[in-house]
C-alpha cells in the first residue's frame, strides 16, 4: 500500500523543482516544461488526495488538468516559434519590452 | 389576509389599457419615430379609455353582487419580496375605490373624446396630436394604479405617475419657455409634498414592522393599526409651541406626514401655489387633471387612510383647518382675476379646501361626494371656458370678453349650468347637495376644536364662490363685446366633438347630486345612496340629526349663495363701473388680492432665491466642485499615479520570471500567515 | 512490493525532474529527462489506483506534449543554448532559496495530516468509474474543455502561421 | 511468478526468434514474387539453398559484423539509446495480447495472457505513443539535417496518427463494452445470424429456421468493417513502412532518421520495424478477428469430444495448442496482408500523408463512432 504522504511530498518536492526551474532558466522552451512540471506534481497531489479519499473528483479534475496543460503547450510553443522568428532568440530575458 | 377576498381578473386590465395604448404611441415616437394616422390615434387612446370606463362599470356591478364584505382584488404578480417585506402589484376594488375609478374613467372619456376637438389644430404640427394622447394615457394608467393600488408603494407609484404626466402636460407647449417653468414649478412644488407624503410612508411602515405588522397594503395596515395608536412620540424642545407639546400621538405625526403630501398633490395651503400656474397647459388637461382628478388625489387619499386619521385627531384638526382657510383664502383671490383659467384654477382650490374639511371633521362620505360632484362640474367648467377660448382664439381674458351670450348660446348655456352647479342652488345644483352635507357636518364636529369657525368659514366661503363664479360669467358672456373687431368677427360656436361632451357634464352637473342626496331634501329610502355605499369602505360614524335644523342650515346658506349671486348681478350686470371705484377706494387691499397676495413674490424672496443661492455658491462650487471632484476624485487619482510612476512601475520588470518569483513568494506569505 | 515500486519510481521522477531543470547546454536532454518524470508519474498514478489517468499521463503528457516540445526544438534546430551558459548569479539563488522555502512550508504542513486512505470499491480509478463520473455530474466542464481546446487550436495556428506578404 | 515468466518467454521465443527471420525472408521471397523475380536464392550452406532460407542468418552475421560508425558532432549517448528505445515498445506491447483462452488443469487455471489487465488497450496506446522517440531521437542525436527532416516527419506522422488510431477503434470499444483483450476475444468467440437484420428492420416477422443457420462470428471485422479499415491504415502508418515511410524516404531524404546508422544498431531499427509487423498483426488479429477463438468451435465442444478418447487433460490441453495455432495462423494471416499492402502502393507524398490522417481518417472515425452509437441505442432500443 502506498503511503499517502510520501506520494505528497513527491508532489511537492516535484512542484519546487519545476519552480526553481521556471523562475532560474533562461530557455524559454524549458521554462514551459517546468510549468509542465508543476501542473504534473499538482495532478499527482490530486491523484494522492483521490485515494486518500477514495473520492474520485480528483482524478476528474487531472483530465481537466492534462485537458489544459495541452492547450497551453500548444499555444505557448506556437508563441515561442513565432517569437524565434521575429527575434532569433530562446532567452526569455530578451523579450521584456512589456514594462514601464 | 387578502386571499379569501373575491379575486377578479377583470381589474387589472381597468389601468392596463390606457397604459398599452400609451406605450404603443411611445414606442411609435420615440423608437420608431413615426406618427399614426390621427383617426388611429383618436381610436387608439379615446378606445382604451372608454373601454376602461366600461371595466369599471362591470367591476362596480360585479362588486355590488359580491355578498359579505365588498371587496375585489386582483393580484397581478409580486412586485418586491424582500424577506418578511413583501408588496404585491395588486389591485383592490372597494366602494371608494369603485366611485373613485368611475369619476376618473367617466369624465376622462369624456375629456378624452372634448381634446379631439380642442387639440385640433396640433395634429399636423409636429407629432403634437399623438403626443398630448401618449401622455394622456400615461396619465390616465397613473391615476388609475393610484386609485385601484391596493398597497401604499403602489398608491405611491401612481402618485408619482400622475405628478410626471401633469409636468409633462403643463409644458406640453414647451416651446413658450413660460409654460415650460410652469410645469416644472409644478413639479417642484409636488416633490416637496411627496417628501413628506414618503417620510409618512417610511414612518408607517417602520412603525408597524416594530410592532411586528411590517405591512405595505391598507387593509393589512388597517389589521395591524392597534398595535401602534397607543404609540407616542416626543417632540424636540424647539417644536413646544405646538399645541398638545411635547408629546404627541404617532398616529398624529404619521397622519401629518401624510397630509403633507395631499397639500403638495391637492395644492392646499402652503403649497397650492402650482395649481394656478398649471393653467399653462392645454385647457383639457386643466380640466382633467388640475380640477377633476389628479388633484383630489390627496382627497382620495385621506379617505383611503380614514382608518389612520380616526385615529389621530390632531392630524384631522389640521387638515380640517388647512382645508377652511384655503377655502377662503383661495376664493377671495379668485374675486379679482381677470384670466377665466385662473378663476377656475382658484376656485378648484377652494373647492378642495371645502374636501379636506370635510375630510378632516371626519365626513369622508361628503369629501367624495363633493370630490364627484366637482369633478362634473369643474370638468364642465373648464371645458366650457376651453370652448370660449376657443371661440375667442385663444384669448383667456375676461376682459377682453363679454356680451359672449349672442355669439356662441350654447357654450353659454352649458357655462351657465356648470357656475349654477358650482353656485350650489338647491335641487337644481350638484354642488347644494355635497356642500351643504360638507357644511353640515362640520357643524356638528364637536371633536374638532373650532367646529364653529369652521363651519362659518365655509358658509362665508359658499356666498364668495358664488359671487365669483357669476362675476366670472357675467363678465364673459353678459354687456356688450370688448373684444376687438377682427376677433368679434370670427366667435363661432365650437364643434360637436367638443359641445357633446359639454352636453353630458352639463347633465351631470345638474343630476349628480342625487346620487347622495340627504333623506331631508330627497325624502325617499336610502336617499342618500352614495354615502351609504361608500360608508363600509370608510372608518365613519353616520350623523343623525332633526331635518329641522338641516333646513335651517341650508336656508342660512342658501340666502348667502342668494347674496352673492345679488351681488355679483348688481356690480357686473347693472352697474358695470363699480368695481373699479370700489377696488380704488380699498387700494392696497385691492391689489393685494388682484396679485394673489404676493404669496409667490414671498416664496421667491424668502425660499427660491436663498435656495438657489446656496446651492450655488456653497453646494456646488464649494462642496462639488472643490470637495468632491478636485480634492476627492481627482486627488486620489493623482496620489495613485504618483504613486505607481514613481515607485510601483519598477515592480513590473517585464521579466515574466520576475512576476513568478513575486507570485510565490505572495502566496508563501499568504500561506506561512494563514498556517501560523 | 507495490510500495518498493513507488519509491524506485518516485526517484526515477526526481531524478527526470532534476535532470530538465539542471541541464542547462542541452534542451533535447531535458526534455528527455522529462519524459522520464512523466512515464514514472504515470507508473505513481496506476499505482495509486488511478489506471485510466496513468494510461493518459504516459499517452497525452510522455506521447504527445513533450514530443511537441522535441518538435519545436527540432524545428529551430537548437543545438545548444544561444546565450552564455553563465547565468547572473542572484536569480539562480533567489530561485533556490524560494524553493527550499517552499518546499519546507509544504512538508511542514502535509507533515503529520493524513490519517489512512479511505477504503475504495474495486476497479476504483478505471476508465468505467472515471469515465461515468466525467460523463453524468462533469459533462459539463468536459464540454467546455473541448471548447477551450479548439479555441487552443485556433490560437495556436494563427501564432505558429508563417506570414505570407 | 514463473508462469509469467513462461509465457513471457514463449511469446517473446516464438515472435523474435521465429517469426522474425521469416518475415524478412517472406518480404524478399513476396516481393520477388510479386515483382516476378527470382530473389533471396544466392546464400548458401554446403551448396544447398532451400528457397534463400538461410538468407536471415546471412543478415544477421552481416549486420553484427558491420562496423558501428557514430557520425561527428553527434550526440553519443543519445545515438546509442535511440535504437533501443524504438525496440522497446513493440515487445511491452506484446505483453497485453492474449493468444490463448483460459484453461483449468484439475485445480489451476491458466490463462494464456502475459499481463491481464483491465485497461489493456489503454496500455497498447500508453506504450505505442512512445515509440516515436526512437525515430525522432535517432534523427535529432545523429547530427544530420536529412535525419533531422526524417525525425521531424516521423514525430508528427506518429502523434497525428496516434489520435486517429485512438478514435478508430473506439466503436469496437463500445460494441465490446470492455478494453480488457481477453474479453474482447471472449466476446467474438459468440456468433450471429448473418440475416438478423431483416428482422430488426422489420422487414420480416421472424426468420424461418432453417436461415438461422446462416451465421457468422461476431468478429470485429464483420461488427466494425469501416473501424477495422482505419485500425488497420493508422496502425501501418504507425509502423513507418511504406506506403507511409515518408520519415524514411530514400528519394527525398537519404533514408531519413536512421540514415546515419550502421552495423547492428541499424539493425535493430530494422528489426523493431519487423518486430512491429507481427505484433500489428497479434492486435488487429485480438480486435477484429476474435483473436483465439475458433469460429463455430467453441472451447467445450473441443474438449467435449476430444475428453472421451484422451482425457480431459489432454483434451483441454489440445484444445489450447488449437487456439494457439489459430491465433497464429490469424496473426500470419495479417502479415501477409500488411506485406502485400508494403509491395502494392507507392509512398505517399507527406502532405498526402497528414491529408489522409486528419481529413479523411479522423472525420470517418468520428462518424463510425456516430454510427456506432446510434446503432446500438436503436438495436438495444429493439431489445
Amino acid at each position: 500500500m502506498v503511503p499517502i504522504e510520501h506520494a505528497i511530498a513527491l508532489s511537492g518536492i516535484l512542484f519546487t523543482i519545476g519552480t526553481v526551474g521556471a523562475i532560474a532558466r533562461r530557455n524559454l522552451i524549458v521554462v514551459l516544461m517546468s510549468i509542465e512540471l508543476m501542473l504534473n506534481a499538482v495532478n499527482l497531489a490530486l491523484v494522492a488526495f483521490s485515494r486518500l479519499w477514495g473520492n474520485l473528483d480528483g482524478q476528474i479534475f487531472v483530465l481537466m488538468v492534462i485537458v489544459v496543460a495541452a492547450a497551453e503547450v500548444a499555444v505557448g510553443l506556437g508563441i515561442v516559434i513565432s517569437l524565434f522568428r521575429n527575434r532569433e532568440s530562446m532567452n526569455v530575458e530578451d523579450v521584456s519590452l512589456l514594462k514601464w | 389576509m387578502v386571499d379569501e377576498l373575491t379575486q377578479s381578473q377583470l381589474l387589472r386590465w381597468i389601468p392596463l389599457l390606457p397604459l398599452l395604448a400609451a406605450a404603443v404611441h411611445g414606442v411609435l415616437l420615440v423608437v420608431v419615430r413615426r406618427t399614426l394616422p390621427r383617426g388611429l390615434v383618436i381610436l387608439l387612446s379615446c378606445g382604451a379609455v372608454i373601454a376602461s370606463f366600461l371595466l369599471s362599470f362591470v367591476a362596480l356591478i360585479e362588486l355590488v353582487g359580491v355578498e359579505g364584505e365588498r371587496i375585489l382584488v386582483d393580484n397581478v404578480y409580486t412586485w418586491i419580496g424582500a424577506g418578511r417585506f413583501s408588496a404585491d402589484v395588486a389591485y383592490l376594488l372597494d366602494p371608494l375605490s369603485a366611485a373613485m375609478s368611475l369619476t376618473v374613467t367617466g369624465v376622462g372619456s369624456l375629456i378624452h373624446v372634448y381634446s379631439i376637438g380642442y387639440m385640433d389644430e396640433d395634429h399636423r404640427e409636429d407629432k403634437g396630436f399623438q403626443r398630448f394622447f401618449c401622455y394622456l394615457n400615461l396619465f390616465m394608467f397613473a391615476m388609475l394604479t393610484l386609485v385601484l393600488g391596493d398597497n401604499l408603494l403602489l398608491m405611491f407609484l401612481g402618485w408619482e405617475g400622475v405628478g410626471l404626466c401633469s409636468y409633462l402636460l403643463i409644458g406640453f407647449w414647451y416651446a413658450d419657455r413660460f409654460n415650460a417653468y410652469c410645469g416644472a414649478k409644478a413639479f417642484i412644488v409636488n416633490r416637496i409634498g411627496d417628501f413628506g407624503f414618503l417620510v409618512g410612508i417610511f414612518l408607517l411602515f417602520w412603525s408597524l414592522a416594530d410592532a411586528g405588522q411590517a405591512a405595505v397594503a391598507f387593509r393589512d395596515i388597517e389589521a395591524g393599526l392597534a398595535a401602534i395608536v397607543e404609540r407616542t412620540v416626543v417632540l424636540p424642545d424647539w417644536l413646544g409651541f405646538l399645541p398638545g407639546a411635547p408629546e404627541w400621538r404617532l398616529t398624529t405625526l404619521i397622519g401629518i406626514c401624510l397630509f403633507v403630501g395631499a397639500m403638495g398633490k391637492s395644492a392646499q395651503i402652503p403649497l397650492y401655489v402650482w395649481l394656478p400656474d398649471a393653467m399653462a397647459g392645454p385647457t383639457p388637461v386643466s380640466a382633467l387633471i388640475h380640477a377633476a382628478t389628479m388633484v383630489t388625489a390627496g382627497v382620495y387619499m385621506v379617505c383611503r387612510m380614514s382608518f389612520l386619521y380616526a385615529e389621530a385627531p390632531g392630524a384631522s384638526a389640521l387638515v380640517a383647518w388647512t382645508g377652511a382657510i384655503t377655502a377662503i383664502f383661495a376664493a377671495t383671490i379668485a374675486i379679482a382675476q381677470t384670466d377665466i383659467k385662473k378663476v377656475l384654477a382658484y376656485s378648484t382650490v377652494s373647492q378642495l379646501g371645502y374636501m379636506f374639511l370635510a375630510a378632516g371633521v371626519g365626513a369622508y362620505s361628503a369629501a367624495i361626494f363633493h370630490l364627484v360632484t366637482h369633478a362634473f362640474f369643474k370638468a364642465l367648467l373648464f371645458l366650457g371656458s376651453g370652448a370660449v377660448i376657443l371661440a375667442m382664439h385663444h384669448e383667456q381674458n375676461t376682459d377682453k370678453m363679454g356680451g359672449l351670450r349672442s355669439y356662441i348660446p350654447r357654450t353659454h348655456a352649458v357655462f351657465g349650468i356648470g357656475v349654477i352647479a358650482i353656485a350650489g342652488l338647491p335641487y337644481i345644483a350638484s354642488g347644494f347637495f355635497s356642500k351643504d352635507e360638507i357644511l353640515l357636518s362640520a357643524y356638528l364636529a364637536h371633536h374638532v376644536p373650532g367646529y364653529m369657525a369652521l363651519w362659518g368659514i365655509g358658509v362665508v366661503t359658499a356666498g364668495i364662490t358664488a359671487f365669483y363664479m357669476f362675476r366670472v360669467h357675467f363678465r364673459t358672456f353678459f354687456g356688450e363685446c370688448r373684444a376687438p373687431e377682427e376677433v368679434r368677427s370670427h366667435i363661432h360656436e365650437p364643434k360637436n366633438v367638443v359641445l357633446v361632451p359639454l352636453y353630458v357634464l352639463a347633465f351631470l352637473a345638474i343630476f349628480g347630486g342625487y346620487l347622495g342626496p340627504s333623506e331631508a331634501f330627497v325624502p325617499v329610502p336610502d336617499a342618500n345612496s352614495l354615502g351609504n355605499f361608500l360608508l363600509p369602505a370608510l372608518s365613519q360614524e353616520a350623523h343623525h340629526v332633526a331635518h329641522s335644523t338641516e333646513y335651517a342650515l341650508a336656508g342660512l346658506t342658501t340666502g348667502i349663495i342668494l347674496l352673492g349671486i345679488l351681488f355679483a348681478y348688481l356690480l357686473y350686470v347693472r352697474r358695470p363701473e363699480l368695481p373699479g371705484r370700489i377696488a380704488a377706494s380699498l387700494g392696497g387691499l385691492s391689489r393685494a388680492v388682484a396679485n394673489k397676495y404676493y404669496v409667490d413674490e414671498i416664496y421667491d424672496a424668502v425660499i427660491v432665491r436663498p435656495l438657489v443661492l446656496i446651492s450655488d455658491r456653497v453646494f456646488f462650487r464649494g462642496i462639488d466642485a472643490t470637495l468632491i471632484d478636485e480634492v476627492g476624485a481627482n486627488g486620489s487619482a493623482r496620489a495613485v499615479r504618483m504613486l505607481a510612476s514613481n515607485v510601483l512601475k519598477y515592480l513590473q520588470s517585464g521579466l515574466a520570471q520576475g512576476y513568478l518569483f513575486l507570485m510565490i513568494a505572495g502566496a508563501l506569505a499568504i500561506i506561512g500567515y494563514l498556517t501560523r | 512490493m507495490s510500495v518498493l515500486f513507488f519509491y524506485v519510481f518516485a526517484a526515477l521522477a526526481i531524478a527526470g525532474a532534476l535532470g530538465m531543470v539542471l541541464n542547462t547546454r542541452n534542451t533535447v536532454a531535458a526534455a528527455l529527462s522529462l519524459v522520464v518524470t512523466m512515464v514514472a508519474l504515470g507508473g505513481v498514478y496506476v499505482l495509486l489506483g488511478a489506471y485510466l489517468i496513468g494510461a493518459l499521463q504516459v499517452m497525452v503528457y510522455a506521447g504527445a506534449i513533450l514530443v511537441l516540445f522535441l518538435f519545436v526544438v527540432m524545428l529551430l534546430n537548437l543545438r545548444r543554448e544561444e546565450f552564455s551558459p553563465q547565468r547572473q548569479l542572484p536569480t539562480k539563488i533567489a530561485a533556490a532559496v524560494i524553493g527550499l522555502l517552499f518546499l519546507l512550508q509544504f512538508l511542514r504542513l502535509i507533515d503529520g495530516a493524513f490519517g489512512a486512505p479511505a477504503a475504495i470499491p474495486a476497479d476504483f480509478g478505471g476508465y468505467r468509474q472515471v469515465g461515468t463520473a466525467l460523463f453524468t455530474d462533469y459533462v459539463l466542464a468536459f464540454e467546455a474543455t473541448s471548447l477551450l481546446l479548439l479555441a487552443a487550436m485556433v490560437g495556436a495556428v494563427i501564432l505558429a502561421k508563417r506570414r505570407i506578404d | 511468478m514463473l508462469v509469467v515468466v513462461l509465457k513471457l518467454l514463449f511469446i517473446v521465443l516464438v515472435i523474435m526468434a521465429a517469426f522474425l527471420p521469416i518475415i524478412t525472408w517472406v518480404e524478399r521471397k513476396q516481393s520477388a514474387v510479386m515483382q516476378d523475380r527470382i530473389g533471396a536464392n544466392r546464400a548458401d550452406i554446403l551448396g544447398l539453398r532451400i528457397l534463400g532460407l538461410f538468407h536471415p542468418i546471412a543478415d544477421v552475421l552481416k549486420l553484427f559484423t558491420k562496423e558501428d560508425v557514430v557520425p561527428a558532432g553527434a550526440n553519443r549517448v543519445l545515438h546509442l539509446l535511440a535504437p533501443v528505445i524504438a525496440m522497446v515498445p513493440a515487445v511491452m506491447a506484446m505483453a497485453v495480447v492474449p493468444y490463448g483462452g483460459v484453461y483449468r488443469f484439475g485445480q489451476t487455471e491458466l490463462s494464456l495472457v502475459v499481463a491481464d489487465i483491465d485497461w489493456g488497450m489503454l496500455y497498447i496506446f500508453a506504450v505505442g505513443s512512445l515509440a516515436t522517440y526512437g525515430a525522432v531521437l535517432a534523427g535529432w542525436a545523429s547530427n544530420n539535417n536529412w535525419s533531422l527532416l526524417g525525425a521531424m516527419r516521423a514525430s508528427s506522422q506518429m502523434i497525428s496518427y496516434e489520435v486517429t488510431m485512438g478514435l478508430a477503434v473506439v466503436g469496437i470499444f463500445m460494441v465490446y463494452g470492455t478494453l480488457r483483450l481477453p474479453e474482447m476475444a471472449i466476446f467474438q468467440d459468440q456468433t450471429f445470424r448473418l440475416l438478423g437484420f431483416l428482422e430488426l428492420l422489420g422487414l420480416v416477422e421472424a426468420l424461418p429456421v432453417w436461415l438461422d443457420w446462416i451465421r457468422l462470428p461476431m468478429w470485429g471485422i464483420f461488427l466494425q468493417p469501416l473501424g477495422f479499415i482505419l485500425f488497420l491504415t493508422c496502425i501501418m502508418a504507425e509502423n513507418k513502412r511504406p506506403p507511409f515511410d515518408a520519415p524514411e524516404g530514400e528519394s527525398e531524404i537519404v533514408s531519413g532518421y536512421h540514415l546515419e546508422y550502421s552495423g547492428m544498431r541499424f539493425g535493430l531499427f530494422y528489426t523493431s520495424e519487423f518486430l512491429e509487423i507481427p505484433v500489428i498483426g497479434m492486435i488487429v488479429a485480438t480486435l477484429f478477428l476474435g483473436g483465439w477463438a475458433i469460429p463455430f468451435l467453441s472451447q467445450e465442444t473441443i474438449i467435449g469430444f476430444v475428453t472421451p478418447v484422451f482425457g480431459e487433460g489432454v483434451a483441454t490441453a489440445f484444445c489450447m495448442a488449437l487456439h494457439v495455432a489459430t491465433f497464429l495462423l490469424k496473426v500470419i494471416l495479417m502479415i501477409w496482408l500488411q506485406m502485400s499492402l508494403r509491395w502494392t502502393l507507392p509512398r505517399f507524398r507527406y502532405d498526402q500523408v497528414m491529408d489522409l490522417c486528419w481529413k479523411m481518417i479522423l472525420p470517418l472515425s468520428i462518424a463510425n463512432v456516430l454510427l456506432t452509437g446510434a446503432a446500438m441505442l436503436w438495436i438495444g432500443g429493439l431489445r
